[in-house]
């Protein structure tokens, strides 16, 4: 049994994994670069070693320091987290071969399922859907257009050395097939002198759903339903939320179903999730496997009543599933968004710096997964998410007041955090209404932006506030006065108010 | 005494009239404010005014400038007493044009574009900074001359400090 | 529809009330005393206004102040939180006078509940068990005899004029009961100069376990289940938990009845509670009604997925309950703890001051309701309750695993708290497996007392940390090269490991 | 150079030997330690020794004494140096039996169940403050002579501020 672990990330998922090990009774060990001395999970850790200097490529993406550090401190298994090794095969394997459990998959399975090639005919063989297309580039016209006959309409033709939107055509109607077919060849052979071509489906409204599935090593596998991840910007997840607004319970079963094979087609093992691409009409087509612990996984927890990094760790002891498939049950509504450390105001400009305050937003249904303090300085290597809130209700409408809520409570200053730009989504009718693919922060662009109108009377409060700190600074004021221990003002309140209604 | 307090684009003449207990009386532009008002967390203040409770917080970006945060906006704020006033009027004419490319935050070097005695054309990227995983590309606005390259690549660089001269 | 509400509260109950009214789009106003200007239900609110000097009873109690800051703000409803005036049947009557909505029952019923004796005969009509006894003073030794016969054994013998355990007489023996109420009939004489005694049965190894109710003002009453509140300091609860791991199904189902039956017979509207006494043997009695919500509701809100805040403002509103019965569910494990600034190594001495840091235990499954912050001076007026902890998790066990991680990461420095003393409940084998009663903390003091053992190592770690921060600040030590920013320490840090591994 | 600290009851030797980065090579009663010590927080410190991970907190409670936490432990600690060494010697005499109560919070004075002039016995109560809704009684430990009572009912009063004399 698993008795030590060394946590191979930072952030908030090291922290998040360190609270499970604690529950479990398992001491966790931290790794930190020389930037991250300060950082959170060195504090939170029982133990921490330092891997290296700043850059990921010198810390926490050296197998060798982090195996050293295992050593050291006498771990008996690694937990990869997200992001840096977590999907790396050869780290995996590293560790089998140096009497360390690694929690995660087999290499095979992260292999297989890294290259896409090889997944998606993994998939096709295990009766997955996959995005209908051509795997290898065709020349000839004619099997170019008898291709697209079969797949479907609408159909994306893309130059097969392409690049740069060159040589691409999308086509929607039967009549233009052929012409289209011929004018991506043609544009091809200008831009690359290769007329070779690939024709993929074209999801036209796409969303991203995705199914978390666990499995034992004992041949069990279950998914523990999707999550509705279409809320990004520029490929990044913004927002999520379980179950999908626009899921059915037939369609849910079926992909679910579907998600079990995927992982199973790979003798998976471990937490793991399966991305679909899914149109308006609920066609959904295998996107990819991602071999680890999402970002997101703490709504499936909240509605499903699990702790996934429990489980994590069970499977790594060998341990069967503690449920069935007809165990599980969603209940409820659970959203998460992710705070970065930026300016939403100004493109989205990274912004670093030291916190100042940071009041967090608490209360019933509302989980906060972060882990800056005041007087912590976010360092500029790493990625600049700093903390993840999560709220559950028992209806999609109250989980949105909720999150509105919370996001209201939740100041953090002396950095630029996208928590407005947060807020301002719970607030547009499309996302209210849970009509929403990937498209929509490009098509709400307007009502995402800062509403920049103040009152009269807030620019003068501002103003008062920021003279009254600078005169108390120059004394003129006599600060005890006003500072910190308030006198006695039921007489001022009472004076006061009578002054302003007169 | 009244002074004058640049809040974004306007200017406003202000003036702390009276203090008792915790409550200022406060004149803005001939407006008169009751305002209770405590600094419950440093460079946090409870305001109360006519019962509407407000929560502002006060980040001095520099002597005599705040950038103040309310629930829903930012102001930046500049104190303008007679030093100020007079420093103002002789700057004025170098700070028009700045003279040299840097970043609102610190970061990491990339990529120099261009090097001394180059001549960029407006709308040229001149260096690539990255922070935090994201790479971020810095223009000249107008036709300019190289004069210094101050950094190499992979420089690490602070916020604001200086990175390529410019005429 | 109700549009902005008062909360005559401080707290975190003030809080947590305004948390709901934000999700439902109501505007809050807070109330506050001279010492509260800076408490952070002030701060949290919309509006804020003064009602009057520290003290409760010239500020939080006084019904005037309270209904003239509701005039002056235009709220159309008062929540009177708990304690305070939230039992005031004046209070709740000032409220209907004045045209202002009490969230909370009829001062009628406030009134049956409020008096014991009334409470108990009208529970008696409403067949709900109270604990057998005589409601009269009995002087005739047969009729005191025949009695307790009636009764059953074990009782407890009373003086009526009595006070300070004199004429008081546990018979547990059959053989005992006509000497002992000679006995405590003779003692009554001796020491009040009155020979009447009552006669109650006793409870033996007693339980406290209480039932949630809401309802509407429609005739709709349910139960939300029970909360077992018997881990008890000085008649103070400390821990409660849901459900209680004394519980049968039916035991359950019959007690729920019970407390709709009880709630019923005094036409109650609104949130309640139906607190019961039950034995070993999960025989119960109904001891009396808390007609306000609990400071131990979230435990419940939890386990069955409601905001019971947002219920009773719907009730006010005049909606009819949005569930059934038979549409609730207990799911999972919830314990909540309280934590109190007082000393739990001192003798439990209050112990106010100001908040120098504060870290509040985050992740899965945990809820926090607090209300103080960093740099906040707890006033010496009023409850010492600071905030309380909440965890979920599908089981018992596994609720004690989270309780102890979020105690152990709940950091509050600048006063003591009563956090190590929870802690060391959390470790008590009893509680772990669910066996205990009210006497559970004085049956355990042993195991309750604090740790005093601490390593060399760690006291020498005390003693360096505190000397080196007395050189730093005499400027002996360089401090730059020290403090916050951390230097590049990847070589200092080998040579260190090497140094202490030769 | 070498201090000696008063740690609870005992009292050890310590000294700084030397510092390189952030950690500081330090020696307690002849053992060694090299400590890797950051202040993350005020007065909160980030401490790594051999690997293990410890959050030390420090509350400076008078001159050079500190309260110092530790996840389960409280430790009193006294830096004592060449000036306390001479004021302990002096005053020892005089602090060994205190002669006033005291509380150690703020409060509200309920009840004085003495007046000057009595004479009280050992295990008497003599008065009892309120704080946070809860009454504590303060007694003498010996027979004394009340001097002087320097409040009154009702007032409000702070920590370890003198409240009845005695000899």
């Amino acid at each position: 049994m698993i008795k030590k672990i060394l946590v191979a990330n930072r952030g908030e998922i090291a922290i998040r994994i360190m609270r499970s090990c604690r529950e479990m009774g398992i001491e966790s060990v931290a790794v930190y670069s020389e930037a991250d001395r300060t950082s959170m999970h060195v504090r939170f850790a029982d133990e921490a070693y330092c891997i290296g200097p700043a850059p990921s490529n010198e810390s926490y993406l050296v197998i060798d320091n982090i195996i050293a550090a295992a050593k050291k401190s006498g771990a008996d298994a690694i937990h990869p987290g997200y992001g840096f090794l977590s999907e790396n095969a050869k780290f995996s394997e590293r560790c089998e071969k140096e009497g360390l459990i690694f929690i995660g998959p087999s290499p095979y399975a992260i292999n297989t399922m890294g290259d896409k090639i090889t997944a998606r005919i993994k998939m096709q063989s295990a009766n997955v859907p996959v995005v209908p297309g051509t795997i290898k580039p065709i020349s000839d016209l004619k099997e170019a257009v008898d291709t697209i006959h079969q797949i479907g309409l609408p159909v994306m033709i893309k130059a097969s050395a392409g690049g740069g939107g060159k040589g691409m055509r999308l086509v929607k109607n039967e009549e233009d097939i052929i012409s289209s077919v011929s004018a991506a060849k043609s544009e091809a052979k200008a831009a690359f002198g290769n007329d070779a071509v690939y024709i993929e489906k074209y999801i036209n409204s796409p969303h991203h759903i995705e199914f978390q599935i666990v499995a034992d090593k004992h041949g069990n596998c279950v998914h523990l339903f999707e999550r509705e991840c279409s809320v990004q910007r520029r490929h990044q997840k913004v927002v999520e939320e379980t179950p999908s607004p626009i899921m059915t319970e037939e369609v849910r079963r079926e992909m679910g179903e579907h998600a079990v094979a995927a992982a199973k087609a790979v003798n998976y093992s471990g937490a793991g999730t399966i991305e679909f691409i899914v149109d308006d009409n609920l066609n959904y087509f295998f996107l990819e496997m991602n071999t680890r612990l999402q970002v997101e996984h703490p709504i499936t927890e909240r509605v499903v009543g699990v702790d996934l990094v429990k489980i994590q760790i069970d499977i790594a002891n060998g341990k069967e599933l503690p449920f069935k498939q007809e165990d599980l049950k969603q209940i409820g509504h659970a959203i998460e968004v992710r705070i970065y450390a930026e300016d939403p105001d100004n493109n989205f400009m990274p912004s670093p710096g030291t916190i100042r305050h940071i009041t967090e937003p608490l209360g019933l249904g509302v989980r906060h997964d972060g882990y800056v303090y005041a007087g912590y300085e976010i360092p500029i290597y790493y990625d600049p998410m700093i903390s993840k809130l999560i709220v559950w209700a028992p209806t999609r409408r109250e989980a949105i007041d909720r999150m509105r809520r919370a996001l209201h409570a939740y100041k953090i200053t002396g950095i630029k955090t996208s928590i407005p730009f947060l807020n301002r989504i719970m607030e547009v009718p499309a996302f209210i209404e849970g009509k929403y693919n990937t498209h929509f922060i490009q098509d709400h662009e307007e009502l995402l932006k800062p509403h920049t109108h103040a009152s009269r009377r807030l620019k003068d409060v501002a103003a008062m506030t920021a003279f009254f700190d600078y005169l108390s600074k120059i004394e003129t004021v006599k600060k005890n006065t006003f500072c910190k221990r308030p006198a006695s003002n039921w007489k001022n309140t009472g004076r006061r108010n009578n002054l302003n209604r007169s | 005494m009244a002074y004058e307090i640049k809040l974004d684009e306007e200017t406003v003449q202000i003036e702390l009239l009276e203090t008792e207990g915790h409550v200022a009386e406060m004149m803005i532009d001939g407006r008169i404010y009751f305002l209770d008002i405590v600094e419950v967390e440093h460079g946090v203040y409870s305001i109360l005014l006519d019962g509407i409770s407000y929560n502002v917080e006060l980040l001095p970006t520099e002597n005599k400038k705040y950038l103040v945060n309310t629930l829903y906006n930012a102001f930046n704020i500049e104190i303008i007493d007679a030093e100020t006033k007079y420093k103002n009027s002789r700057r004025k004419a170098e700070d028009e044009d700045l003279n040299f490319i840097s970043t609102p935050m610190p970061g990491k070097v990339v990529k120099i574009l261009v090097k001394e005695g180059d001549l960029v054309k407006g709308g040229e990227t001149v260096i690539i900074v990255s922070a935090m995983k994201m790479e971020s590309e810095y223009k000249v606005v107008k036709d300019r001359l190289i004069t210094k390259v101050l950094v190499k690549e992979g420089d690490n660089i602070d916020g604001h400090q200086p990175l390529i001269m410019l005429e």
